[in-house]
């Protein structure tokens, strides 16, 4: 009866491996906890489903193993333990659902006092763009891309000049406050992933995406571009640094805004058109 | 390979029997003939096409910000000093519509093993096809002279010409291998062939009158697209 | 008419139902060529089918392991990103189109429909013979890809723009982006000709007595994924051509505005996201395309091997019609996180959760099936039960995905590669395996060899179960998939060289094994075993035939009459435990009464 | 000759021949007058149904088939529905987000 035992060691085998793993996941470092503790709560229910099948028809094989003169039982239906059967997964279905649906509402919605850093991708890195004083994202067009702006911001938005432009791989967030991560791309899909905070979404040309978390714990994580995105997609990397207000307000400062990036540039004449804009409002 | 003893009866149930219908032997659609069956099914899965296309068409056109040219000023013909919007597609739209009526009495008198005016009908549904797709020809040469293309056009929205092209052009192929089709059957009528039963040239199946059904329904599909295209592309 | 004669068919009077269907005039070939070459017998199609995706299935095969030689042993076999990516693309493309797709819908449903149904042919064989061509067709028109300039496309087998058609991706300004889809639409149309004649062979031609709910549950699943394909096909098919478009003439369906490597392309205002609404409609369906027959072919081995009727026959059969439908409005499980309007969530969640339940009850039936029955372990019933086992972890870690939140941090990891992989790539390919032993003696009149057939069996089911199941684990650690190499930098928690070797390793071993089972293939059709006829004691019509293998024609001069399901296995009463589906009540007096 | 053959009136065809060229002409008409918004789209909407309705009833003679073939060919029909549904929805969400972010026309 080595298949029995086959069937016995896969059921159990794979049981095992789920305990002594050591590939889990790396320690949650955003209030997405709901996540974590829905597959833990998928994990119990799936696990007993398949442990309980695997063991049902191991007994079978080996108590229905084929004898000669023996038959076998002629049932071809019994509807009350089919409909059991049924109604018991759906109850299973609606215990997976139910936290699932409610963790994706808080997903899908930014609480109030979320502040906004717009992720911007092409192949293959990334670009970050943050509100600046006036806490609000100008608008862009892929239209006015060139060197002089890289992000092709509009000059004649009036909320454009303060935008603090880093064009660097690298990001800095604050600890502790939810954050509203606005994504954009210029060429193809990408994501913006980062296996610590859980949250992911593609980043698609011609539109923005979104999604927001907070992060809890400070330090250093590794952004994973989650998208294809064409042959450079495996290295499409960057670093995210969770910092306390210092270490950000420092990092921030550092950074050059838009109007700093134009007069640098010598193109005065389109800050005096964005300023003249913004004293029309 | 004859079958010895038996031969082919029809057996209907009783009219109000659907679930009976689909749980009997041998046929699920009762008195329905192989190909008739086929093409209906073709036609359902054809039917997903052109949804699929149009879907494509309400989402491109709805989801860009860019502004949609009006149709019935593009379409609109000078006739004198006038300006008569969608002309061309009116005309076009009462021809496909005519040659429906004829191809519909066409399929009348070959159930009926009328020969002649089944021919003479499925000749002028031929006809009528022809010519929509002569004035098919006609919007798209007039539209390109215009500056029409798929990538641009000078009205608004470059996927205006994209999708006119597209769905135009994949209603008008449609419509020409209906054409190609009816002068064969026509052909094939006038012959007698639907009458000796004479075998087909590449299938080796013996003509029946009923391939002239199965004709009908298709051309008639092809009618039904139009005014599906019609009320979304040109007058929406 | 005869009105009677049809409550006659209902009750299952012995009296033998009036023909409803004209005798067919088959073809009969003449020359060598429209003998085996251009045949119009469905067998003979349904063979050339198989033999054309297991050809092209090889290539998968073996693009498989140049991945993952890559991913556990970078630099051993020189290969660079590109490289890389047009491995995993045609790896993804061939199995799931080309292989599972035409195996079980081109080859086991030429084959096997019209002899389970009783019928002499599909309804048009011309057609469905011109079917098989242009599949052929589109197989080397996708071989030419490799031979392009630029080689074949790189975009993933979602093929999403605007990546699939920008210069960032291997093939994607050259021809091999549009080979795929040319070769992608010629299958389309081929598949259609062919799908149309399984459907109306299924529904108009069925043999006197046989009533739907008495066909064997292996052409209920090849029915309703070919009705499936019929109607997610175009989706593809439409796809395919607006990208083509895209492509040469600059439209702009799919294409925003945007700028690459610093230059600005001419298209505008498309949507990146329509295009995978559309893969998805046709993508998910597809899915089920593959999985279908083969719950139903698996539905048969095991009934035909424990020698026991199928569990809840009638609840099978609304499950496959129910999962065929409901699988048209799931879709969009695929793009939570791709930017769609977010409220879908809510809606597509529920619905692919709500898909479960009826994938569940099949398989609690298949166990209820072992569930006192006489079981016999055949090559045929241990791949079936290597198919639940790894069909069940499959769709467990399905759950995971389907629902909205805990897809977040999965998607796009190798968590979803494994799933689908345990889904999709063993669990339907072990019913290909159980199936090919279980009906070789019908296609040859011998059977394989047992001794290498257990062989591949253990090595294929262990093999491949060690390959998936611990990949799982990478994608809760949040490995990406699609990466041509993996730096180990912060992201994860512990290294995952080690298991990627292994699982590299169990790749090499479990495919290798495979040309074990080809070279079994080859040497058991001419020196195998000789097998008689219904050397499994099987009920249904397939081995009712007047020869085995059945010849043009299938049946003798006299189609069979059918007063049965096919799965009166074990009657009580009845001298044999089996009664074929052709056998008259009187000529089992004593048994009892079919249910059904 | 072939099963299930059925004759019908010549005048139904006629009298069908007729309401099609009526409708087709009322549809021109909405463009024609000028109508617009909700209107327009009802009307466009209601002739289109009609003329499709009867193209398929009468002219396809659906309506002398049996039930299971009407079901087996309208069945399907539903999943485009809901697909036009989501692509609906899906298509404004687009044009919304592109309204706020992007000003300038186009992307
Ligand atoms: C044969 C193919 C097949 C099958 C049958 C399935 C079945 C299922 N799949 Fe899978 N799937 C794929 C092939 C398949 N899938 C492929 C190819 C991809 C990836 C494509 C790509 O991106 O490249 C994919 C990806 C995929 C995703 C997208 C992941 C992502 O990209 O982020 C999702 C998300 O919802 C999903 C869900 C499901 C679900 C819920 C089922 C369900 O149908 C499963 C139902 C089965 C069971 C549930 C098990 C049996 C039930 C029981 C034993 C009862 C107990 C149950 C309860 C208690 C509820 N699949
Ligand atoms: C049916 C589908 C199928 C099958 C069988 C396989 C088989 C295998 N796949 Fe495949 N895979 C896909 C479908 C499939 N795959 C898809 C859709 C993708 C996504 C592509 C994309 O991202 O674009 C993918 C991607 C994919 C990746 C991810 C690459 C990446 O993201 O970077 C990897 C990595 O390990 C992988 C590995 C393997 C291996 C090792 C095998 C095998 O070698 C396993 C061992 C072999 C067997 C279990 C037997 C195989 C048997 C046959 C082929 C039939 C022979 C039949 C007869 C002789 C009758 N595959
Ligand atoms: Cu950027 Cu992948
Ligand atoms: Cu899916």
């Amino acid at each position: 009866m080595f298949v029995v035992l086959l069937v016995l060691i896969v059921i159990l085998g794979s049981v095992v491996f789920h305990m002594v793993s050591p590939w889990w996941w790396s320690e949650i470092a955003s209030n997405w906890v709901g996540m974590d503790d829905t597959i833990i709560l998928t994990f119990w229910i799936t696990g007993a489903v398949f442990v309980a099948i695997g063991l049902f028809m191991a007994y079978c094989i080996w108590k229905f193993r084929y004898q000669k003169d023996k038959r076998a039982e002629y049932e071809p239906e019994n509807s009350k333990l089919e409909w059991t059967l049924t109604i018991l997964t759906t109850i299973g279905v609606i215990a997976l659902l139910a936290p699932g649906l409610i963790v994706w509402n808080n997903f899908v919605t930014v609480p109030k006092g979320a502040y906004e850093i717009e992720v911007v991708g092409q192949q293959w890195g990334w670009m970050y763009r943050l509100p600046g004083k006036d806490g609000v994202l100008g608008t862009t067009s892929i239209k006015n891309i060139d060197d002089d702006n890289p992000f092709g911001l509009n000059t004649d938005d009036p909320y454009s000049l303060d935008d603090v432009l880093v064009d660097a791989d690298d990001l800095h967030i604050l600890v502790d406050r939810p954050l509203k991560l606005n994504l954009r791309a210029l060429d193809v899909l990408h994501d913006f992933y980062v296996p610590q905070f859980r949250a992911k979404m593609d980043m698609v040309p011609g539109t923005i995406t979104y999604y927001w978390f907070t992060p809890i714990k400070t330090g250093e994580y590794e952004i994973l571009c989650a998208e294809y995105c064409g042959t450079g997609h495996y290295a499409m990397l960057g670093y995210v640094y969770v910092d306390e207000q210092k270490e950000y307000d420092e990092w921030v400062n550092e950074q050059m805004t838009f109007e700093e990036v134009l007069a640098s540039n010598g193109k005065s004449d389109l800050i005096k058109i964005a300023l003249n804009k913004k004293n029309d409002l | 390979m004859e079958e010895s003893s038996s031969s082919v009866k029809v057996v209907i149930p009783p009219k109000a029997s659907f679930a009976k219908e689909w749980s009997s032997d041998q046929k699920a659609f009762k008195g329905v003939p192989w190909g008739k069956a086929m093409m209906w099914i073709f036609l359902v899965s054809d039917t997903f096409v052109f949804s699929i296309f149009l879907i494509s068409y309400m989402t491109v056109r709805f989801s860009t910000k860019a502004d949609w040219p009006n149709p019935s000023e593009v379409f609109g013909l000078h006739v004198g000093q006038y300006n008569v919007p969608l002309l061309l597609i009116a005309i076009m739209t009462f021809i496909l519509i005519t040659s429906s009526g004829t191809m519909a009495l066409a399929v009348k008198y070959g159930y009926e093993k009328n020969r002649k005016m089944c021919g003479y009908l499925m000749l002028a549904t031929a006809v009528f096809g022809a010519s929509f797709v002569g004035m098919q020809a006609f919007e798209w040469t007039k539209l390109i002279m215009e500056g029409v293309r798929p990538w641009s056009n000078p009205f608004g929205a470059p996927q205006f010409g994209a999708i006119f092209f597209m769905i135009t052009g994949f209603h008008g192929t449609h419509v020409t291998i209906g054409v190609i089709f009816l002068f064969i059957m026509t052909y094939k009528v006038f012959r007698g062939h639907f009458d000796t039963g004479k075998r087909g040239f590449f299938t080796s199946q013996k003509s029946d009158y009923e391939a002239i059904e199965i004709m009908g329904l298709y051309w008639h599909f092809v009618d039904l697209v139009w005014v599906f295209i019609f009320a979304f592309f040109y007058l929406w | 008419m005869a009105a009677d004669s049809y409550e006659d068919v209902v009750k299952n009077k012995e009296t033998i139902p009036a023909l409803e269907v004209a005798p067919q005039d088959l073809y009969h070939a003449k020359s060598f060529w429209t003998k085996y070459i251009f045949c119009q017998d469905a067998k003979v199609i349904g063979i050339q089918y198989g033999l054309t995706a297991v050809a092209i299935g090889l290539v998968g095969l073996v693009s498989s392991w140049l991945m993952r030689m890559q991913i556990a042993f970078p630099g051993l076999i020189p290969m660079d990103a590109a490289q890389y990516y047009q491995l995993v693309t045609m790896h993804g493309m061939i199995m799931v189109v080309y292989l599972l797709t035409a195996l079980f819908l081109g080859g086991f449903g030429n084959f096997l429909i019209p002899l389970m149904v009783g019928a002499r042919d599909m309804v048009f064989p011309y057609v469905n013979m011109v079917s098989f061509w242009v599949f052929f067709l589109a197989v080397i028109i996708l071989a030419a890809s490799y031979f392009v300039p630029g080689g074949p496309t790189g975009a993933g087998w979602t093929l999403y723009p605007p990546q699939a058609i920008t210069s960032g991706t291997p093939g994607g300004d050259g021809l091999g982006i549009v080979l795929m889809l040319v070769s992608l639409a010629v299958f389309v149309i081929g598949f259609t000709m062919g799908g149309l004649n399984y459907v109306i062979t299924v529904l108009q031609a069925r043999t006197r007595g046989m009533t739907l709910m008495r066909l064997p549950l292996t052409v209920w699943g090849i029915f309703t994924a070919t009705v499936l394909a019929l109607f997610a096909f175009p989706a593809l098919f439409v796809a395919g051509i607006m990208m083509t478009l895209d492509n040469m003439l600059g439209t702009s369906f799919f294409m925003p505005a945007i700028i690459q490597f610093g230059e600005k392309l001419t298209h505008e205002g498309g949507s990146p996201i329509l295009f995978q609404h559309l893969f998805w409609f046709f993508g998910h369906p597809e899915v089920y395309i593959v999985a279908l027959p083969a719950f139903g072919i698996v539905s048969d081995l095991i009934s035909v091997h424990a020698r026991k009727n199928i569990f809840g026959y009638r609840m099978m059969v609304w499950a496959i019609v129910i999962i065929g439908g409901l699988s048209f409005i799931v879709w969009a499980h695929h793009m939570y996180v791709a930017g769609m309007n977010p409220w879908f969530g809510f809606f597509f969640a529920t619905t692919t959760l709500i898909i479960a339940v009826p994938t569940a009850i099949k398989v609690y039936n298949w166990v209820l099936t072992l569930w006192r029955g006489n079981i016999k372990l055949t090559l045929p019933m241990l791949f079936s039960i290597a198919f639940i086992i790894t069909f069940v972890n499959g769709g467990l870690t399905g759950l995971f995905l389907g629902n909205v939140a805990v897809d977040v941090p999965l998607s796009d990891t190798y968590f979803v590669v494994a799933h689908f992989h345990m889904v999709m790539g063993i669990a339907p390919v072990l019913v290909i395996l159980g199936s090919v032993y279980h009906w070789f003696p019908l296609i040859t009149g011998r059977f394989l060899n047992e001794r290498l057939g257990r062989i591949h069996f253990w090595v294929t089911f262990i093999g491949s179960y060690s390959i998936y199941f611990p990949m799982h684990y990478l994608g809760f650690m949040g490995v990406t998939r699609r990466y041509f190499e993996v730096f180990e930098g912060e992201a994860f928690t512990y290294s995952i060289t080690g298991i990627n070797q292994f699982i590299t390793i169990a790749a090499l071993i479990t495919g290798a094994v495979q040309f074990l089972f080809i070279y079994n293939i080859i040497v058991s059709s001419k020196f195998g075993k000789k097998a008689g006829k219904n050397p499994w004691k099987a009920c249904s019509l397939e081995w009712r035939t007047k020869d085995v293998p059945p010849t043009h024609g299938n049946f003798d001069k006299e189609l069979p009459v059918v007063y049965r399901w096919a799965y009166d296995y074990s009657v009580p009463g009845a001298d044999e435990d089996y009664i074929t589906q052709d056998t008259p009540p009187s000529a089992v007096a004593n048994a009892r009464a079919e249910q059904t | 000759m072939a099963e299930g053959t059925q004759q019908h009136p010549l005048k139904i065809y006629f009298y069908v021949w007729t309401l099609l060229f009526v409708f087709s002409a009322i549809s021109y008409w909405v463009d024609w007058y000028g109508f617009q918004g909700y209107t327009r789209w009802t009307l466009i909407l209601i002739f289109m149904l009609l003329k499709a309705g009867f193209i398929c009833a009468i002219f396809m003679h659906m309506w002398w088939e049996r039930m299971p073939i009407i079901a087996a060919i309208l069945f399907p029909c539903f999943a485009i529905l809901v697909f036009v549904f989501i692509m609906w929805h899906e298509s404004y969400w687009t044009l919304i987000v592109r309204k706020i972010y992007f000003a300038i026309a186009g992307s």
